[in-house]
């Protein structure tokens, strides 16, 4: 980093175009095509190119039943797959349904938590990238319009 | 109790009236808690605390993940900057309160014998504002939410101990108005407070289960995750209120200050939890 | 005391309308169906029983009224003054039957 | 004023768990002003990255599904106390924020 970062410094060129776009140092950047799709397929075909993941059961997907409030769901997602890139959600009946894309970088381990929306019940998946392929497991939330708590 | 079930119905009758004309205070808490023990007889009484948390596994479950990180803590964070700033004459807001920081909380609602009213902390507060040559807070203002929910943090695991002193009949008069708000139907729906968190708690309304009465004032203010913001006890009251489709009262009126003592005093015993997070 | 005030208010306010009928020959029923429906509706109030809409429906009738929709106007503060007096009567009760609930 | 980002780090061993908290209002762009009655803008943040000593850690691609006031937790290895933790986000109104910390 701090090698590069002189480098480019001494280079004087191109020094605003880095400086605009830091993150591409770091990471891709923000998937737009994927999180604007209105279906999973369209989703997954963006952002893993094929709609077609592995079934696994060696990814763990943590979400409620039922969910207490859809705007705010719990979620957690483990994998024991190994070389794992990263980890997406994907709420098929949300209008755009990608969620989210962790890119896990090495020495991270592949367990993330979060909290979504969820506009109605809907099948939540987990997509796993590794370094052989994309794998997934799914779950229903049941979404209800509340009482008075609600 | 036993005694009278070998006496004819009518005398029953009149006993029973006669008893409730002269339970105090303590005599209908020891009720209300017997009634939800035996109504939920699983459930230890200190988790009354946690509302319908205690009693529903599934949003119990969902509820510790909200915990592992509650939003409710900024809110705690910026009502200590606020507690911990001077006012502009120099006074702080500690000045004002009798007791150390983690009594401060558990010091209201109270009876105050010269105003002959309900004193909450909000209005204790603002009475500290007032005194010196600041403007009262709005009830619902971020800051007295912060203020309230840096205070409510602090008083964690001191218990609920709100008195109705004997010999203050403006005391036992707040508390048997709140009572009575308590138990009155109202509202084009016409419930009662009391008929979901008494008579029907833990039973379903829609998607949503009814908490139990006791609890109901020990963890505010609370995260609204329907709201993605913190509102005040008396702020859910006038939820309540429209539920059934009443018409809410102002926020810290006589009403929602005395139904806050006597609802308050229904949890005695129990430990102070608030700032919380709820649905 | 506060009752008989407040007709005594509602006469002077009869006595201006009849002035006005006099005056104007119009229509002011909807006036006076008004200030009936709003003077139960401050009684529910004042019984600490008022509800949700009540105050909403009034409005709107008045509105309604200032649009010349006589109809819908009217048809307003009857649903008011209904709720206003079913308002009253739940109070009433209640005064009698609360104390019947607590739990012992 | 206190920061809008908040982070607990826990280590066990070689393991370093991250949690962390940030105000943020995920407009979805559909929601409606109760007010006004105008669709507020949508405004979410977009990329939200953790570093560990300056190694990128993890990297969180958002849209507005993630909810408002968003949660994230993560473990990683190889991790000791002094070790500074970073956590910056950029958002698609060009906002951003960071927060930097040390394991303690």
């Amino acid at each position: 980093m701090q090698i590069g970062r002189r480098f480019v410094l001494k280079a004087g060129v191109a020094l605003a175009t880095i400086a605009a776009l830091p993150r591409t140092l770091l990471a891709a950047a923000w998937p737009a095509d994927a999180f604007s799709a209105k279906t999973a397929t369209e989703a997954l075909n963006s952002l893993l190119g094929s709609d077609q993941t592995t079934p696994s059961d060696q990814i763990e997907l943590d979400v409620p039943v039922i969910a207490e409030n859809g705007a705010v769901v719990p979620i957690t997602i483990s994998t024991t797959l190994s070389n794992v890139e990263a980890i997406s959600i994907v709420v098929e009946k949300n209008p755009r349904p990608l969620a989210a894309m962790f890119e896990i970088m090495p020495g991270t381990l592949p367990e993330i938590s979060s909290r979504i929306k969820m506009g109605e019940t809907s099948d939540v998946m987990a997509v796993v990238k590794t370094d052989s392929g994309s794998y997934s497991t799914s779950k229903q939330v049941k979404v209800t319009i509340g009482g008075c708590g609600g | 109790m036993r005694k009278a079930a070998a006496v004819p119905g009518a005398i029953v009758a009149a006993l029973l009236v006669q008893q409730t004309a002269l339970a105090g205070p303590e005599e209908d808490r020891l009720a209300l808690v017997a009634h939800f023990q035996s109504r939920f007889p699983d459930i230890p009484f200190a988790e009354f605390a946690n509302g319908i948390y205690a009693i529903d596994s599934d949003a119990r479950s969902q509820w510790l993940e909200i915990e592992e990180f509650p939003p409710y803590e900024f809110a705690v964070e910026r009502g200590r900057e606020l507690w911990q700033k001077a006012l502009p004459d120099g006074t702080m807001l500690a000045d004002c309160f009798a007791a150390q920081l983690p009594d401060i909380r558990g010091q209201f609602p109270n009876f105050d014998v010269a105003s002959g009213e309900v004193i909450t902390l909000e209005l204790a507060i603002n009475d500290c504002r007032i005194e010196n040559n600041q403007p009262p807070l709005e009830y619902d203002s971020s800051e007295m939410i912060d203020l309230t929910a840096y205070l409510a943090f602090e008083a964690r695991g001191t218990k609920v101990d709100v008195r109705v002193p004997d010999d203050q009949p403006g005391a036992l008069a707040a508390y048997e108005s709140g009572k009575r708000f308590y138990y009155s139907k109202r509202g084009q729906l016409n419930f009662a407070c009391a008929d979901c968190h008494v008579t029907s708690a833990g039973q379903w309304v829609r998607a949503d289960r009814l908490s139990a009465s006791i609890g109901h004032t020990t963890h505010f203010p609370v995260y609204r995750s329907k709201l993605g913001g913190m509102i005040s006890l008396q702020k859910r009251f006038a939820g309540c209120i429209r539920d059934v489709r009443a018409k809410p009262f102002e926020l810290q009126s006589t009403q929602y200050r005395n139904l806050e003592y006597f609802l308050s005093y229904m949890s005695n015993g129990l430990e102070w939890n608030g700032p919380g997070a709820r649905k | 005391m506060g009752r008989a005030l407040a007709n005594r208010r509602s006469l002077r306010r009869l006595m201006l309308i009849t002035v006005l009928i006099a005056l104007t020959g119009c229509a002011t029923e909807f006036e006076r169906r008004f200030d009936e429906a709003e003077r139960l509706r401050s009684e529910a109030a004042a019984a600490g029983s008022e509800w949700l809409e009540t105050g909403d429906l009034l409005e709107q009738a008045q509105q309604a009224a200032s649009r010349d929709d006589l109809d819908a106007a009217m048809a307003l503060v009857e649903r008011a003054r209904f709720q206003a007096e079913m308002a009253i009567k739940q109070a009433a009760h209640e005064a009698d039957n609360w104390a019947g609930r607590v739990v012992k | 004023m206190a920061s809008n980002i908040k982070i607990k780090a826990k280590i066990s061993g070689d393991l370093v768990e991250i949690k962390s908290l940030m105000i943020h209002p995920m407009e979805t762009g559909a929601r409606k002003d109760p007010e006004t009655g105008a669709l507020i803008p949508q405004h979410h943040i977009t990329q939200l990255t953790f570093t560990h000593n300056d190694q990128v850690a993890l990297v969180a691609n958002l849209s507005t599904a993630i909810s408002k006031n968003p949660y994230f937790s993560y473990k990683a290895s190889g991790a000791k106390a002094g070790d500074v933790l970073k956590v910056s986000w950029v958002d698609n109104l060009g906002g951003t924020d960071e927060l930097e910390t040390v394991l303690k």
